[in-house]
């Protein structure tokens, strides 16, 4: 295990070598073959290391390594006037939950790496090895987020995920669209870092340390903010805007939808499965600070829930089937963060690694689903693909019942358990997580029905290439999918040029179709490691991320302050429920077996209904959704324009940015440049007396010093004959005054 | 009293004459070898086969006029003669003609004075006899001599660097300076320096030549190319002076000769039992044996080689003999250290 | 009986000659010649003092300083020569070019 | 009594000499008279049982560098005699007045016995003057001795390069 620093460097090595050399010399066979291998190897590796630490008893499950220093430790003084040594090494810790995180990177990056051979076979050489030399860029960063043992590793894992999601969001650089895309992503990412950075400052000025587990340790001796709004609150508060930042939760999740314009394995990786999730797995990491900050995790519950809910209604009615799953994306991120605020870290992380699962499963459907489509995104030109694409077909329906939370799949285990989780601790948000959780299963088997049933809508396809193009002009849903469909369809057109052009939805290569089913399989069995007590089952995930989330090093590090932590934490237990998982899961749960199951079976009903709405709206009789649409046409137009949040913003922050920077600029126009223009004028006029004065002060001082060397030196001059004995008598008269001096004055 | 003052001149004066007359009849030794060498008879008038010619020579060159030339600077020209002479003849000092030397019934050392750096000594006075050459040439005021003047010095100085170097390879090997100490350190060695120096020996041989300005290197008083050298413009006593130095500096080579590298006064072999009869005959006997067999060959190279062009002499002087002679300092170091 | 300090006054004696020849004479040669009589003259200090204190290195020093005569007597009278061959001249009253 | 006569007389020579030298007329004349001078100075290292620096004294100075200085003379044939063109700048007659100070100042300090002239303890000098020179030269002052040779060797450089018409 003391290995795991190679885990993320595997990645860099392939990054750069496809990235240094590949661009220009490897062939795409090549460039892949790389990538695919140090991805698998690296998958290889976080295996081997996770066996390692099940080795370990379960208390001690945690391994620091410290490969070389960073930043070499110098003493800066903290916000109580002692002094903190701010040392940076470059340290990684493998502990339960950083192996479960890696796990989920390696492998479902192995998966989407492997479909993306099939998936970008379309592309030029050079910009497939680009491609795959991003990923790995990408895999790697993610990697060192979640194996770095300090904030300032964390961060930069965390930069570097950003900056790949910029490149590859902004992949197709050629297109507008894709780079506005890119940027606003990047910008807006930076608000969040703002948020972190700030957090990290104020961890530093308050506990002295860095190190995840020394800033656990010290900050589970300090009291529960029950009271006031302290500074822990402020620290979690700061670090959870940086989350929203990464995870796109509200304010900040206007980026998440305009990223799907990078390529569906893109997608797939890095907006479903590990980079959006970075923000959960920062709040999971920091569990002890959160649960020492009631408010902070009320803020975070409500902020998750009303994400969840929203996304959830604005999924409702779109058409593009890449955003239809960028906002159930968005919402299930705001039921891990509803997890997070309820105190069921474990619970969240749970959902993470399923919705991970079933989500990137989703996403590379959909991709396939385009593929064949020949870059088609619009679901309303699709349809009654059931036939074309079995195998996708099949899959997709696996995952959808999964996200859908029907027994036994993945994604009833978890969600199952935040909603009991969020039942435990309010109601309200209870409420609002299973209407989020009804509309979820609606657009999800609205997405199905819509591309899968009923009969095809797509343009016939002997002219394939020029219809992908046709739907350029009366796309839906903004330009953008419309055109990236076109700019797809020509590109598909090109790479198939070798069977002549686009001839109808087809199914995609075994490349594409195997990891589809192995990421079924993982969406199908990956519950299982989480099944709920009140099923038979041990909670094995819970038992196993529990002490990631507690500061258990506190009893070895200072056995005086055990006895008032311990009693804080029973006592936060009452208003942050589970927080301290196991032990008060078992002491405080407030609720019988029989309502445990219960909530199941309303759950597992509320996806039933939701997927039976849909079927009767969809293929039943579809005019009922038209109907509606047209009935309550403000209310569709409103949600088809999500809230108008970008305008929104477009008119308030960045129009008053314009506006101040505007103001700012006549400011600097008229008052800076007055001003130097002024210090200019003065200069001129002092520089003018001053002149003078060296005019004739100076230079007469120094014509005089001349003027009076000049007439000396007619005296002195004598001195220098140019006759050597001369010269010598002078030597003649040193040696008499010596002499003298001897004789006279010995 | 005795032993401090008058030992001494008495043997200096012995010196003095013994040297001058051997220089008379080494003239008429070298008029002889020459004639010989070339199947003549050479002088046979005066006396038996000439035996006499040198007092006739002596006498001629006493009654000669002596000129001294207009606007010629009088002092100079008067002094050089001198300057030359005397350097030749204060050599004699340091030199040892035998380890004893019985003289009316009495004993005393074969030699003047026991220098402790006596082989300097003699290097520096002969340093002084380039004064005379140079003076004399430039004092006579006319041409030839100034030239032949400069040629000489030019050439003393040269091969003087040649011929310290060999020296100072035989310092190396006796370890003292002074010229008894290097007999006697030949008598330890059991070797005379000759054949442990063989190269050096060979150098110092020509640089001698080339020192006393005889032939082949008789550059400064090349008849045909400048009148007569340096002495050009003197007659009488003056030119007495200068033949005299002139002979008077071979013999001082040769005896220098001798005694670092043919063993002084020592018999041959003196450290074989089967020859110690050659012990019998006295040292100073066979120190003068030596120095006439090396004076004879002195005379027998004048009759036997051409003379060189100057070019040649310098190029020889600095091209070979001084490299050489630097080359065998280091070998002899080398060895010196090596073999101890 | 004769001691140091004679040997002192005669070489202070030469020096001073040295001194009046450098001071006096214009012909360089000459001046160069005054400036070895000085040189010996501190030679005769060195000589004194060594045979005074019965202690050879004053010797040592004084080989130095003959050394130290000859380079100067080398190169002082090459650039006598030089001067010689674009002057003419080898009085030092008009080797005054460095002057204002 | 002989050393105090020795003494005398060869002071007295080197003194005439000296005078001589800076007073000839002709510069060859001048020249011999530092010839005689030099070698008076030799004899006087002799009565001072310095016969290695004595020789060395004949042999470099006498030897060599005057001989240098002779070359010179004659090298340089002056059409008009060095002394004609005098400088109205020079300052002779204070230079020698001066130089007259001195001596006067040193010979004052001398004779006033401030330089400690009793004689030590004698043999230190050993008759056997060249070998204690030699080890003094070639182990204490090596390297001073090295650097000399060095300052030799660039002389010579200097002299020929200044002194050869074209390179």
């Amino acid at each position: 295990m003391d290995l795991i620093w190679l885990i993320p460097l595997l990645p860099a090595l392939g990054a750069a070598v496809n990235g240094l050399v590949g661009i220009r010399f490897f062939s795409k066979r090549t460039a892949g073959l790389v990538a695919c291998t140090l991805m698998g190897a690296a998958f290889a590796l976080s295996l081997w290391a996770f066996w390692g630490l099940l080795d370990l008893p379960a208390e001690g499950r945690e391994h620091t390594v410290r490969v070389a220093p960073w930043m070499s430790s110098l003493p800066l003084q903290l916000s109580d006037g002692a002094i903190g040594t701010f040392d940076i090494p470059w340290g990684f810790r493998l502990d339960p939950l950083s192996a479960m995180m890696i796990l989920v990177v390696t492998g479902i990056g192995f998966l989407i790496h492997i479909y993306s051979i099939g998936y970008m076979h379309g592309e030029p050489r050079g910009a497939y090895a680009r491609f795959f030399a991003y990923l790995n860029l990408f895999v790697f960063f993610m990697l060192m987020l979640v194996l770095g043992d300090n904030f300032v590793v964390m961060f930069v894992g965390w930069e570097g995920v950003g900056l790949c999601s910029y490149l590859l969001i902004g992949y197709y650089y050629t297109k507008k669209s894709a780079s506005d895309a890119g940027k606003k992503a990047f910008i807006v990412n930076r608000i969040g870092d703002w948020g972190f950075i700030i957090g990290m400052f104020l961890i530093f000025t308050t506990f002295g340390s860095l190190d995840f587990r020394t800033v656990a340790n010290a900050a589970a001796t300090m009291p529960v903010e029950t009271a006031g709004f302290g500074v822990v609150s402020l620290i979690t508060l700061l670090l959870f805007v940086g989350a929203t930042g990464k995870s796109a939760q509200i304010p900040l999740f206007v980026w998440l939808p305009d990223a799907m314009e990078g390529p569906t394995p893109v997608s797939a990786l890095i907006h479903a499965a590990t980079m959006v999730t970075a923000g959960v797995y920062m709040v999971g990491r920091n569990a002890v600070l959160f649960s020492h900050a009631p408010e902070t995790m009320q803020i975070v519950a409500i902020v998750g829930v009303a994400t969840a809910f929203l996304a959830a209604t604005i999924g409702l009615v779109q058409n593009d089937i890449k955003r239809v799953l960028a906002y159930s994306t968005v919402s299930q991120l705001g039921f891990m963060f509803i997890a997070m605020g309820v105190g069921a870290f474990a619970a969240g992380a749970f959902h993470l690694m399923t919705h991970a699962f079933f989500k990137a499963l989703l996403f590379l459907c959909s991709g396939s689903v385009i593929h064949a489509m020949g870059g088609e995104q619009d679901m309303r030109r699709m349809g009654g693909l059931r036939k074309y694409l079995p195998v996708t077909f099949v899959t997709m329906m696996v995952g959808t019942l999964a996200i859908s939370g029907i027994f036994p799949l993945s994604g009833f285990f978890s969600k199952d358990e935040i909603l009991l989780k969020a039942f435990l601790s309010n109601k309200i948000i209870w409420g609002f997580a299973v209407v989020a959780a009804l509309m979820t299963a609606f657009y999800m088997f609205r997405l199905m029905s819509m591309t899968f049933f009923g009969g095809y809508r797509g343009p016939a396809w002997e002219t394939g290439g020029a219809h992908g193009h046709a739907a350029a002009g009366h796309g839906h849903g903004g330009a953008s999918p419309a055109v990236a469909g076109g700019g797809h369809g020509a590109k598909s057109a090109v790479a198939g040029g070798g069977e002549g052009g686009w001839h109808g939805p087809h199914e995609s290569p075994k490349s594409m179709t195997y990891p589809l089913f192995a990421l079924a399989l993982g969406a199908m069995l990956a519950g299982f490691v989480g099944i709920p007590a009140a099923l038979g089952g041990g909670n094995a995930i819970e038992h196993f991320l529990e002490p990631s989330f507690v500061a258990h090093a506190v009893v070895a590090e200072h056995p005086t302050a055990l006895a008032p932590s311990e009693a804080k934490t029973l006592s936060e237990s009452a208003s942050v429920p589970e927080s301290k998982g196991e032990a008060s899961s078992e002491g405080g749960a407030h609720i019988s077996w029989l309502g445990e199951i219960g909530l199941m079976a309303f759950s597992v009903f509320i996806g039933a209904l939701g997927i039976f709405v849909a079927w009767r709206f969809y293929v039943k009789a579809p005019e009922i959704a038209d109907n509606l649409a047209r009935r309550w046409a403000g209310a569709h137009r409103v949600l088809s324009n999500k809230y108008y949040v970008d305008e929104i913003y477009d008119a308030t922050f960045i129009a008053g940015t314009m506006a101040s920077a505007r103001g700012l600029w006549t400011f600097d126009a008229r008052v800076v440049d007055g001003a130097v223009n002024g210090t200019g004028w003065l200069t001129m006029i002092s520089a003018w007396f001053s002149h003078l004065i060296d005019k004739y002060v100076v230079d007469g001082t120094v014509n005089l010093v001349g003027a009076v060397l000049e007439e000396s030196s007619f005296v002195l001059r004598r001195v220098q004959s140019g006759l050597v004995q001369n010269y010598a008598l002078f030597m003649l008269f040193g040696v008499f005054a010596f002499v003298s001096v001897y004789l006279f004055m010995r | 009293m005795v032993e401090a003052i008058i030992l001494p001149l008495v043997k200096i004066v012995i010196v003095l004459v013994a040297v001058l007359v051997t220089v008379m009849y080494i003239v008429l030794l070298e008029r002889k070898v020459q004639a010989w060498v070339q199947v003549r008879l050479g002088p046979m008038r005066v006396g038996p086969h000439g035996i006499l010619q040198p007092l006739a020579d002596v006498l001629k060159l006493f009654v000669k006029e002596d000129i001294t030339p207009v606007r010629a600077d009088r002092w100079v020209f008067t002094a050089a003669p001198i300057i030359v002479l005397v350097p030749a003849l204060i050599a004699f000092a340091v030199i040892p003609f035998g380890k004893t030397l019985s003289l009316f019934g009495a004993t005393m050392p074969g030699y003047i004075a026991d220098v402790n750096v006596g082989l300097l000594y003699i290097v520096s006075v002969a340093g002084i006899g380039i004064y005379g050459i140079i003076l004399g040439g430039w004092s006579s005021n006319s041409k030839y001599p100034l030239l032949a003047s400069l040629r000489a010095s030019a050439q003393l100085i040269s091969y003087e660097i040649a011929v310290t170097m060999t020296l100072v390879t035989v310092i190396m090997l006796s370890g003292t300076l002074s010229m008894v100490g290097i007999v006697d350190a030949q008598l330890a060695g059991g070797w005379w320096f000759g054949f442990m120096q063989p190269v050096a020996f060979a150098i110092y041989f020509i640089g001698g030549l080339a020192e006393t300005n005889r032939a082949p290197f008789d550059l400064p008083e090349a008849e045909q190319e400048l009148v007569a050298g340096f002495h050009t413009e003197y007659s009488g006593m003056r030119f007495a002076f200068y033949f005299l130095a002139e002979y008077a500096n071979m013999i001082v080579v040769s005896s220098v000769a001798t005694t670092l590298f043919l063993g002084g006064w020592l018999a041959p072999f003196p450290n074989v039992s089967a020859l110690s009869f050659l012990g019998l005959v006295p040292g100073w006997a066979w120190f003068i044996l030596k120095t006439f067999l090396f004076l004879y060959v002195f005379l027998w190279v004048r009759a036997t080689l051409p003379r060189y062009r100057y070019d040649q002499l310098m190029r020889l002087g600095w091209k070979w003999l001084i490299p050489l002679a630097i080359l065998n300092v280091v070998v002899t170091g080398l060895l010196k250290v090596l073999v101890k | 009986m004769i001691t140091t300090t004679h040997y002192m006054v005669l070489s202070a004696g030469l020096f001073t000659l040295g001194l009046l020849g450098v001071m006096t004479r214009r012909n360089i040669i000459i001046i160069l010649m005054s400036i070895e009589l000085m040189l010996n003259a501190v030679n005769i200090n060195f000589i004194a003092f060594s045979y005074q204190l019965q202690n050879p290195i004053g010797q040592v020093f004084a080989v130095f300083v003959i050394v130290v005569a000859a380079a100067e007597a080398a190169v002082g009278l090459g650039i006598i020569l030089a001067f010689y061959r674009n002057k003419e001249t080898i009085n030092i009253d008009e080797m005054s070019l460095m002057r204002w | 009594m002989v050393d105090a006569v020795a003494f005398y007389v060869l002071a007295a020579l080197i003194l005439g000499f000296g005078a001589l030298v800076i007073t000839a007329k002709s510069t060859v004349h001048s020249v011999l008279f530092l010839v005689a001078d030099f070698l008076c100075v030799a004899a006087l290292y002799v009565t001072l049982q310095a016969q290695f620096l004595a020789v060395i004294q004949v042999m470099v100075y006498a030897g060599g560098i005057v001989v240098l200085y002779l070359f010179v003379v004659m090298l340089v044939n002056l059409k008009r005699p060095p002394e004609v063109h005098s400088d109205p700048r020079r300052l002779g007659r204070l230079g020698v007045v001066m130089s007259v100070a001195v001596l006067v100042e040193l010979v004052a300090i001398f004779a006033l016995g401030w330089s400690k002239p009793e004689v030590t303890g004698g043999g230190g000098l050993s008759p056997k003057n060249v070998e204690q020179l030699g080890r003094l030269l070639y182990q204490d002052y090596l390297i001073p001795f090295e650097v000399a040779s060095v300052l030799l060797l660039v002389a010579m450089i200097g002299a020929i390069v200044l002194a050869k018409r074209e390179l």
